[in-house]
Parts: structure tokens; C-alpha cells; sequence
């Protein structure tokens, strides 16, 4: 399983696809939208940051374990950081099977541990 | 080098950060401190209990002894995606 | 929510992404590719064809329903008819929700229901 | 109408269209004829069993009279996706 993973400041721009292989039969795309309302409020964007070295560290692990069970090829997992208005991405996740189910479980799975642990901050103001 | 001389890079994120009003400091420790004790010692008004913590990258217990640590990472719940 | 499906004999292009509202906190999209293998033989693609009427009728009411229990906004199925060579999509779906769950049950549902009964074909050879 | 001049148009689909050598046919039939006895005067060679049916766009069974029926399908088994 081939895992990449990218923090950017800019907008998030989704790589062309290269697949890897003639057996790739599932390209599954999740792009995470800053919403305008958070609980009460209303936002005009979410302003996030990581801790990079950690959060990538982290990511790497939970992405390997995760394709023990769930067998893809490969996946690409974007956060951005910084300020994300409104109608944005902070996040895009892509993955790679042969199979659907095993794309379906990996990234449903991946977004969970990646909210369990992985130390990344979304914070409604810029402090 | 003798413990007292000893150095770690103290890192505060997100909601951490507002409370400590620092991002990063400098911090001498001694080695058989834990990060609860340094925590304590540097914000006597904090609870670190509302903090995780990451010794060199890795998530840590408050009450073991920091040991060879280089940096102590305060992590508040994190909210990423 | 807003369903639309489409049939089509040409590669499948994804049209632009307009938000429907500042609420939508979750694009996901599956591309279904045509792979090589199938069992023991080796492909050069497969040739799609449907019941064009009743498949629309049919996913349309699967659709519907997949939709009160999974709270969605927006989807979106182009399933591509006639020869789709290896690595190119036969099926494209998209759908656009607040909440990952909802888009990501909803997906995988509506893949489910659309093998289930809804009258398009795969062949190995033109016939 | 009386029954005997009644026709529907019956569509064979991937595999059927195979196996019936038509994609489409226009047959005469009686109100109180069952999809599965149309096929076995059509196709008495075929088991009618191994596809479904739709009458007019929607599934249905093998053993209910066509009735005013226009359009019978047969339906292998569907592998969309």
C-alpha cells in the first residue's frame, strides 16, 4: 500500500489520478467542507493548525493499520492548515482499491482515527 | 551532563497555548521530573489533566519520568477533519 | 434532497461541483473502473448496456428511500453504457451531505441496491 | 378488443437476447396468459425460470395473467456497477 500524506496552506488542489495498476477498480474521493455553522454560530471560516511532525507520524501509523484489514492499493490524505473559509476544504482523502467495500471501510476509518488522536486543531478564531 | 543542566523544547497548541501564552519555551528539568510536576511548576493555575500529552512525538503518561526527553508536547483535544 | 441520474455512452465526465447550500460538510465520490481481471480471463474493457426506462425508474426509487434514512443533499449517478475500456469508469456517483456518515452510508447503499435488481448489464463480449 | 388480438411487445435483454435471438418482438397474446406461458410458446426450448420479468417497467411474477400488459422484459441477472 502506497500512503501519502500532505499538509498545505493553500487550497486544497486534488492531484490527478495515476493509477497504479489495471486491477484498480474503486477511486474513492472525500473532500471535509467547512461548514458555516458551528453549534450556534456562524462562521465565516475554521482557522486550523497541526502538529506537524506528530500529526504526520501519527497519520502514517493509523493509515498502515488500517490497510492491514482493509486491503487497498494506495491512499492520499490532504489537510489543509490555516485559515479555510467557509465552503472550503480542510480535508481530502483518496483511496485506491480494487474493491469498493475495502475503499468504504478504509476511509471511513481513516477519518475516525484521524479525529480520535492525530493532533491537529480546528479553532473557530485565529489565536 | 548532569540533570539539573538538562533542557527540553515545551510546546503549546490550540487551546493550550491561550492558557500557557506561549507557543514554545525552553524549560530546564530535571530528568526524574515527570510532565505532570514541570506542568505544575510552569503553570501553577493549569490543570494538566485537560491536556494529553507528547513526550518526543509520542503520546505520554503525565506521571512518568521525563527521562532523556527532548520535547513535551500539551495537547488539547484535538479536532481535526 | 436532489437525485439525478444520468445514462451515457461517452467517458464520464464529472460535471463542476456547485454547493447547494454553506450546510454541506461532506463531497464524497466513488468512480466504479472497469478492471482486467474478471476470474481467469483478461479484459480489454466490457460493454454496459440497461433497461434505460425501468434502470432509471427503479434507481430513482432506491434512491428515494436510501434518502429518508440517511439524511443527504444531493446525488448524483452517471452510469456510462456500451464499451468502457479497462481503467476507464463505468459508474460515477457523488453525493453531498453535512455529515460524512450519511454520504458514506449512503454510498455504499445505493451500490449495494444498484447490483441488486436494477436491470443494466455487464457483458464480456459484444453480443 | 377481444382478447386473441392483443399484442405486446416483448424485450430480451444481454444473456435472454442471446438465447431468444431477438432483442425485441412484437407477440400476440391472450389476457389470461402468465409471462411464464407466453415464453414457453415463444421459447420452448428455454427454461423460463432462470430470468425475472418485468411487465411494464416493473418486476413481477412469472404466474400472474399479462392482463392489458404492453411490454414484457426478461431479465437475467443484473451486474451494473
Amino acid at each position: 500500500m502506497k500512503a501519502v500524506i500532505q499538509f498545505t496552506p493553500d487550497p486544497i488542489e486534488v492531484p490527478p489520478l495515476d493509477l497504479p495498476s489495471r486491477e484498480i477498480g474503486a477511486v474513492l474521493e472525500f473532500h471535509g467542507l467547512v461548514r458555516e455553522k458551528e453549534g450556534e454560530a456562524r462562521l465565516s471560516g475554521l482557522f486550523y493548525e497541526a502538529y506537524d511532525p506528530m500529526a504526520r507520524t501519527l497519520l502514517e501509523r493509523h493509515l498502515a493499520e488500517l490497510g492491514q484489514g482493509n486491503p487497498i492499493d494506495e491512499v492520499l490524505l490532504i489537510h489543509r492548515l490555516g485559515w479555510v473559509p467557509v465552503g472550503e476544504a480542510s480535508l481530502y482523502i483518496r483511496v485506491l482499491s480494487s474493491h469498493r467495500a475495502e475503499a468504504l471501510a478504509f476511509l471511513a476509518e481513516a477519518v475516525i482515527r484521524l479525529k480520535q488522536d492525530v493532533p491537529i486543531w480546528k479553532l473557530v478564531k485565529r489565536s | 551532563m548532569g540533570g539539573a543542566s538538562m533542557e527540553l523544547t515545551v510546546l503549546a497548541f490550540a487551546h493550550a497555548r491561550e492558557i500557557c501564552g506561549f507557543s514554545r519555551r525552553t524549560v530546564a528539568f530535571d530528568p526524574a521530573e515527570t510532565p505532570r510536576h514541570l506542568l505544575q511548576r510552569l503553570l501553577p493555575a493549569a490543570d494538566p489533566g485537560q491536556w494529553a500529552v507528547a513526550v518526543d512525538r509520542e503520546y505520554a503518561s503525565l506521571d512518568e519520568p521525563l527521562g532523556e526527553a527532548r520535547e513535551l508536547a500539551l495537547i488539547p483535544p484535538v479536532s481535526g477533519g
